[in-house]
């Protein structure tokens, strides 16, 4: 009833009413119906502006190719901007708006653009708009990119979830019409694995749009058919409404399945859409063709649309965009159109066939010869101006024109990998290039076969291709018979003499457009497309790109091939930026790793800190303090005074055996590791070949075939990358093992003048943890708490006495709370990175601000470890002059000649007097903290030749940030420079 | 920098320089100290930079995932002055600028060999005939290694596929240029509304120009970590374009060995801003033989001496920049 | 005997089980693990003391063999041993003693979490997971492969049993995607 | 990618790190002449061939196997693959 341009037939279910409403008026389809179809049911034509002129805009397709009818759909934080009606499926409770406008939609303010349209030609932007100098950032870029853009977004977070997924097949079909079909039919049977996918939410592709007799049944009730057969075999999987967006290579295609975009939103759990990976050892397009325009003078109103569109509106939909219809044709196939529209009682006005001979009908008026040169109706059709083969010129009132000007093979996918499409005269359009992508064949329409039964038979006969290289069996499929007709089609491209005639209905490029480009030669195709943005839309120019190279052919004299095309680039139609992320959203970006103690130390109220993907507690705030440094001040002291605990196990621990260990770590570290004593741990440097450092850490003798090396925590994962190269690539013929234990050991250090009475109290007894029997860098295995396996390492990063002991992970969390007990009578006390860290700048240890990539062993002070004795990575590239100038920088402590100043990191260093700027650069702050044992700010720095001006005064600059004062270089070892707290 | 601003007036062409400004932002303590340290680099080059709180960030950008995130954002750092330009503007500007000074531009036309004599370049052979030149300046991004392999010279410099993608376009959103400091992302709109957004490298050499699904979905990644409203925003298209990745991430503007013929290249991911830059160094060295005052570092030497760039030293493994 | 109780890589005192549609989702806290990796040329040795603890045959790459005591192949002449914890807490010396120096061997009963998926169909689950092909991921199967950024080791037990073995410390975001994949999948 | 495994058949290449040209096997001697203008030329030269190019990829997710896969940079087409400590022994680096 309010369906008024609603039809008979078609394939909707008309049980179903489904609600919806358009810019907030209320409307009722049909289940089946796409948003397009149910708007054209209820006599809406005008849908959209366009992105430039603003002008009234229609629908102009069926398909995912539309470049008019977009619109916000859905609303709060699941609005979706620039959402084709064409491809949405309607739903009960589905909010649509136009976009794109100011006002409304039938009066938009910004119409007013159409009236300048001389002065917003193509390229307009580079011209003009340059003066004065200041007015393009103040004035006018803010204006245009006010108007520019199509939807808006909400700006809130997508509630929605996305997945992906990953699939192997046999054989991957690519569009389920007739060619699809019969493709997938035959692979079927014949048992390889196979996926079907299609864009549409009904398969058939055109067999659905058409009136086609198949043997004694239709065309779309064998397609049903065929579908029933293949969901029936477990070996075949049909993905409807999945969009294959783009060839990778080796056989991997990405496709995206809209799994809940017709629903009024996913069920709990459920993903919005989902982006599929899959791995196809052949693939098979069948993506069918898209039908072109016609350029004429004002041939973009509302109501104006493709001759095929309307008959797939008519016979799938049953809706007719207007009563009384026109075609307008330079083939046979617009002609069906009136036919089909004409069996389904709708009033043709007038077929106009260019061709002088084109076949007549008995049912409506045929104007063989003519053209449509005009249109009129503000918001929407209603008359066309027709020039007759006289010369005479006919207004012809109708509510909507089709337009035909042939099918362009939807190759889009076989240029992905850069073919150039090529050029067939038959069908006046452009095929599937020689080159595509390895392993994808092509079938159907998408080569350039038209014709239903060339499309049934050329899916068989590929996919008999398929099968026999694949290594099955294929049979023969007893195809029915159905339309062959021979194609007849005279290229024509645009009326003569039409200036504002749309190519690009998008981005309203016109036929003026192109010739402005031809005259300030911007020829080349790849220029043409950049200055006119022609096929730039969202639409990626389907229905637009062949029209604008036709007229730039006709423009400098050349034949269409010659002046060739541009590729396509994935994605096939434009895909959430969400479902590309899958998952991996918000917390979820990357897994995380938790330390052994993460639940203890939750437990104490710590604040957790990101180290790359590890969460480590940073401080533990007590009751009563207000800023986290008093934390950090408190466990800095205790520690210091007492005992602190540390979680340690972040650390890469990598495990290393075999006859040549020791060998095999000589080549590694630029120190030497062969002599190291059985129950020793020694502190190593790793270079990179080009002589800068890359990591550090110890090595733990357990054996004399067996060494534990640790890794900072940043870079355990490219040291093992690192060391599997230099054993697998360099030295293969080493008997040397790798294999990385960092999860496997939950490790603690144990820091402090009371380490080791606490230590005494969970070690075993008969282990002697006396300064005799296990000195500083011993290392050992040995049993905790009556029995568990662990190893203890008498290492130090804080500079004091102290341990780092391990345990099997699973016993980390009672380990941790045991040591706690244990050190009750020690007041020991837990200490996070922070403290940790203060600390290590306290005793000058390196860390990873100095190892930053740019500094070598000499830079860190480190110059006598790198062994000449020996090769070893890095070792003769770090004697290149450069890296051993007098005046490289040195690593040096820095204090506040004012005890009162902070030393930020990231400042600069000046001499004093020198001008403040790169040329006087002296160097800069790697590592600064508070010291609360020394009660000033210290900070480690690298300066030119520093270790020779211990005493000297510098002036420390830091524009970022505000400072400037003066600080004075030390040496890097504030605390205990003797080193006889760690071997206490 | 400044050579950006005056381009348009220069060359009577808009190039759409949009000086929006480009934030860093900074995750950790570490990205800070490192950041502040290359802020203050900045200005002491005569360069402007700002260091921003996560509240000011928060105001400024209230769609920015700040802190419900993996690695919420703890900071970040301004350039004001930094933004964005329209490519094709640009090569088109200067195509023309270049045209009315007498500059021949020979389109479609492909070096195929050098015409070297003891040790001295004297011209190029081409798909369309012999060109002598005085001196032959090359400058061919993305493809040094061929060229150059045409005159026996290996380089220190690989040639990797870098992806580039672009949304449908929206009503704005984004201000200026925005990258995300504990992935591979970067993002910006431009003057039509698309967003223009990238990420890391596809990771191994080529010249095929176009990458493959592992760095659109990391990239998407990156999206969503700090702009979580995108996600129902379209992906419109995507390229690959190839990189001259040089060894030490720094480019070089130097004479060869090879006698009047002189080599720029090796720009890494920074060639398209610096294009003004690398030009007038280059232009300096062409005409008076000597390197400008700005490009003394960017020499070939500096591998076999061990000379360090600052702010770089990212290795001999040019896919890990 | 120590007095130290270890926990489950949830964190928990006690295995999580999940239930959801036709699928459970169990931690499985239980395992002894060892790498067993061949010294140099001593491939074969070292496989005859892989097949003198788990059995007639030691696993070929791709694959896990054994019953009690069982071993997957992880790299080139490399293997993790996997055995009740109960009552194989030492496997790795036991181990140790079997390979009389043909082989390193390395106690990772820490270094890994593992996650068992019952039920039918479980191919819907595992294609959101990793692009393992599962038409031919039969009993017997093992594949390294990454889920969601982890590297995991993947068991096919029978056609309804799929063991995975993650890296220990990321334990809660690998039991999350399992979880949200069971949920999209059903 | 599809990069086929010799020993484990075909892996998508997102397991793997890329880790360039398979010259960096040949590393030099140090103690030969010219060894630092050998390790210059090792570190920073490469060919850079836009054709077949023998590269480094190692199975980080996998069995943690570094191969030498030979592969057109301008196709991408993967001509074969090997395990880079069977070239490595074969081009005769000995411990």
């Amino acid at each position: 009833m309010s369906q008024i341009n609603r039809l008979v037939g078609g394939q909707v279910d008309r049980d179903q009413t489904l609600n919806f409403t358009f810019d907030g008026k209320p409307y009722q389809g049909h289940a089946g119906d796409t948003l397009a179809s149910a708007l054209l049911a209820n006599g809406v034509r005008l849908m959209a502006r366009s992105f430039k002129y603003h002008r009234p805009r229609g629908v102009l397709t069926a398909g995912s190719e539309e470049p008019n009818a977009m619109f916000e759909l859905r609303d709060g934080a699941r609005r979706e901007p620039n959402t084709r009606a064409t491809t949405s499926e309607l739903f009960d409770g589905l909010i649509a708006k136009s976009q794109n406008k100011i006002g409304s939609l039938s009066f938009d303010f910004m119409a007013i653009n159409d009236q300048f349209s001389n002065f917003l030609t193509a390229g307009f932007y580079y011209k003009t708009f340059m003066w004065p100098a200041a007015f393009w950032e103040k004035v006018y870029e803010p204006i245009i990119r006010r108007a520019a853009g199509l939807g808006s977004i909400s700006l809130q977070d997508d509630p929605d979830d996305y997945d992906r997924g990953f699939l192997h097949c046999d054989l991957l079909i690519i569009g389920a019409g007739p060619a699809g079909l019969a493709a997938a039919l035959t692979a079927g049977r014949a048992g390889a694995q196979v996926i079907l996918a299609d864009e549409d939410f009904t398969l058939g592709g055109r067999l659905n749009s058409e009136r086609l007799n198949f043997a004694d049944q239709s065309g779309s009730d064998w397609a049903v058919q065929t579908l029933a057969e293949l969901v029936g075999l477990p070996n075949v999987r049909v993905m409807a409404r999945t969009t294959v967006l783009g060839a990778f290579d080796h056989g991997i295609y990405g496709a995206l399945e809209r799994v809940s975009d017709h629903l009024l939103q996913p069920a709990p759990g459920k993903p919005r859409q989902m982006l599929w990976r899959i791995y196809a050892k052949g693939s098979l397009l069948c993506a069918g063709a898209t039908e072109r325009p016609i350029a004429f003078e004002n041939n973009d109103r509302p109501g104006i649309m493709l001759a095929g569109a309307m008959r797939s509106y008519a016979n799938r939909w049953a809706v007719t965009p207007a009563n009384e219809v026109a075609v307008f044709t330079n083939n046979d196939d617009g002609h069906r159109t009136a036919t089909d529209l004409h069996a389904k009682g709708v009033s043709i006005a007038a077929v106009i066939d260019i061709r002088p001979d084109a076949p007549q009908s008995q049912h409506y008026e045929v104007i063989a010869g003519g053209q449509v040169i005009n249109s009129r109706g503000r918001l929407g059709l209603k008359s066309i101006d027709i020039a007759l083969p006289g010369g005479d010129i006919r207004r012809l009132s109708c509510g909507a024109l089709g337009v035909s000007g042939g099918w362009n093979p939807n190759v889009h996918l076989t240029s992905h990998h850069r073919g150039r499409p090529e050029w067939m005269p038959k069908i006046a359009a452009f095929g599937p290039p020689a080159e595509g992508p390895a392993g994808l064949r092509i079938a159907g329409a998408a080569k350039g076969d038209l014709s239903t039964a060339g499309a049934l038979r050329g899916g068989a006969e590929q996919a008999h291709g398929w099968l026999k290289d694949l290594g099955f069996t294929p049979t023969t499929l007893d195809l029915p018979e159905t339309e062959d007709a021979h194609i007849s089609i005279t290229p024509f491209w645009a009326v003569k003499g039409c200036k504002r005639a749309w190519l690009d209905q998008q981005n309203d490029v016109t036929v003026k457009d192109v010739e402005l480009a031809h005259k300030e030669n911007f020829i080349s195709v790849e220029h043409l497309k950049r200055y006119t943005t022609l096929g730039m839309a969202t639409d990626q120019g389907k229905t637009s790109n062949m029209g604008g190279l036709a007229i730039m052919a006709e423009l400098t004299g050349k034949a269409i091939p010659e002046v060739g095309t541009t590729i396509f680039r994935p994605p096939y139609t434009p895909t959430a930026i969400g479902a590309f992320a899958g998952r991996d959203q918000g917390k979820k970006f990357r897994p995380t790793r938790r330390t052994p103690s993460h639940v203890w130390a939750e437990e104490q109220g710590a604040v957790f800190v990101e180290v790359g993907m590890w969460l480590r507690a940073q401080w533990f705030p007590k009751e009563g303090e207000t800023d986290w440094r008093q934390s950090v001040a408190r466990e800095v002291l205790a520690t210091r005074k007492s005992v602190g605990i540390c979680d340690v196990t972040t650390l890469g621990k990598i495990d290393v055996q075999g006859a040549d260990a020791a060998i095999f770590l000589n080549k590694i570290y630029c120190n030497g590791f062969a002599k190291l004593a059985i129950g020793k741990t020694r502190y190593g440097l790793m270079l990179r070949e080009d002589g800068i450092a890359m990591d550090d850490g110890t090595a733990a003798r357990l054996a004399a075939d067996h060494f534990v090396v640790t890794t900072t925590t940043a870079n355990a994962v490219s040291v093992f990358r690192h060391m599997e190269f230099a054993r697998q690539c360099l030295w293969p013929n080493l008997d040397v093992q790798l294999i990385s234990t960092t999860e496997a050991w939950a490790q603690y250090a144990v820091a402090g003048p009371n380490a080791r009475q606490l230590l005494q109290k969970v070690v075993d007894p008969e282990f002697d943890l006396s300064n005799d029997s296990f000195p500083f860098m011993a290392c050992a295995n040995i049993t905790v708490c009556g029995g568990l396996r662990a190893r203890l390492f008498r290492i130090s990063f804080s500079g004091e006495l102290a341990y780092e002991i391990a345990v099997p992970t699973p016993y980390g969390d009672a380990m941790i709370r045991r040591l706690m007990q244990a050190g009750i009578e020690f007041d020991a006390t837990p200490y996070g990175t922070e403290a940790l860290g203060v600390m290590r700048i306290e005793k000058g240890h390196a860390a990873g601000s100095e190892l930053n990539g740019t500094t070598t062993a000499l830079n860190l002070g480190m110059a006598r470890m790198v062994s000449k004795a020996k090769d070893s990575i890095g070792s003769t590239l770090s004697e290149r002059s450069g890296l051993n100038g007098e005046d490289a920088l040195k690593l040096v402590g820095l204090r506040p000649v004012n005890f009162s100043d902070p030393i930020p990191a990231g400042s600069h260093l000046m001499r004093k007097g020198d001008p403040v700027d790169a040329a006087h650069d002296q160097g800069y702050v790697t590592s600064a903290c508070f010291s609360p044992n020394l009660g000033h700010a210290i900070a480690l720095a690298l300066v030119t030749s520093g270790d020779s001006r211990m005493g000297e005064i510098l002036r420390l600059v830091s524009p970022l940030t505000g400072f400037d004062h003066d600080v004075e270089v030390v040496s890097a070892h504030f605390i205990d420079p003797e080193g006889e707290r760690l071997r206490a | 920098m400044k050579l950006w601003e005056g381009l348009e007036q220069d060359l009577n062409y808009n190039a759409m320089v949009s000086q929006r400004g480009i934030l860093n932002l900074i995750h950790s303590d570490a990205q800070r100290d490192a950041f502040t340290r290359r802020g203050n680099a900045m200005i002491l080059n005569g360069a402007d930079a700002d260091l921003l709180s996560t509240e000011i960030i928060q105001k400024r950008y209230p769609f920015l995932n700040v802190s419900n995130a993996r690695f919420p954002i703890k900071g970040g750092l301004a350039q004001h002055r930094g933004g964005t330009v329209r490519h094709d503007a640009v090569a088109w500007g200067y195509a023309r600028g270049a045209d009315q000074m007498g500059v021949d531009i020979i389109q479609n036309c492909e070096v195929t060999g050098f015409r070297i004599k003891g040790g001295e370049c004297l011209g190029v052979e081409t798909s369309r005939g012999y060109v002598a030149g005085g001196k032959i300046a090359a400058c061919v991004a993305g493809s040094s290694g061929r060229l150059m392999g045409k005159a026996n010279m290996r380089l220190p410099i690989e040639s990797h596929v870098l992806q580039a993608f672009v949304s449908e376009g929206l009503k704005p959103v984004l201000p200026g240029v925005i990258t995300f400091g504990a992935g591979h992302f970067y993002c910006s709109q431009s003057d039509k509304g698309g967003l223009v957004f990238g990420g890391d490298l596809d990771g191994y050499n080529s010249y095929a120009q176009r990458g493959n699904l592992p760095v659109v979905e990391d990239v998407c990644e990156g999206a969503m970590a700090i702009f979580p409203m995108l996600g129902r925003v379209r992906l419109l298209r995507m390229w690959g374009g190839i990189m001259d990745m040089s060894m030490d991430g720094s480019p070089i503007i130097d004479r060869t060995h090879i006698e009047g013929l002189y080599f720029n290249g090796g720009w890494c991911y920074g060639g398209f801003k610096a294009t003004p830059a690398s030009g007038w160094c280059y232009a300096h060295l062409l005409a008076t033989d000597a390197p400008h005052e700005f490009a003394k570092a960017y020499r070939f030497d500096r591998f076999e001496k061990g000379l360090m760039i600052d702010e770089k030293g990212v290795g001999n493994n040019p896919q890990l920049h | 005997m120590h007095d130290l109780t270890a926990n489950t890589a949830l964190g928990g005192a006690a295995p999580r089980v999940d239930h959801h549609g036709p699928v459970i989702l169990s931690e499985e806290p239980g395992f002894a693990l060892a790498s067993v990796s061949a010294r140099r040329d001593r491939q074969r040795a070292t496989v005859l003391a892989i097949r003198r603890m788990i059995g007639p045959s030691a696993p070929k790459t791709g694959h896990w063999a054994g019953d009690r005591v069982t071993a997957f192949c992880t790299g080139p002449e490399q293997w993790i041993l996997a055995a009740p914890y109960d009552s194989e807490e030492f496997l790795f010396e036991r181990a140790k003693r079997e390979v009389k120096g043909n082989a390193s061997v390395t106690e990772q009963t820490g270094a890994w979490c593992t996650f068992d998926l019952r039920g039918t169909d479980l191919a819907a689950v595992m294609e959101r997971l990793c692009p393992i092909n599962m038409a031919s991921f039969k009993a017997g199967s093992a594949i390294r492969s990454s889920i969601d950024h982890l590297s995991c080791f993947v068991l096919c037990r029978t056609k309804n049993h799929i063991s995975i073995f993650g890296p220990r410390s990321s334990a809660v975001s690998l039991h999350h995607s399992l979880l949200t994949a069971i949920q999209a999948a059903f | 990618m599809i990069i086929n495994h010799p020993l484990l058949g075909p892996r998508d290449s997102a397991e793997f790190t890329y880790m360039g040209d398979a010259k960096q096997i040949d590393r030099p001697d140090w103690q030969s002449p010219n060894a630092l203008a050998q390790f210059i030329d090792y570190a920073y030269m490469r060919d850079n061939p836009a054709g077949a190019h023998r590269e480094l990829w190692y199975h980080e997710q996998g069995d943690r196997s570094f191969l030498v896969v030979t592969r057109d940079t301008t196709t991408h087409e993967i001509f074969s693959v090997e395990l880079a400590s069977d070239v490595a022994r074969i081009q005769g680096r000995i411990a």
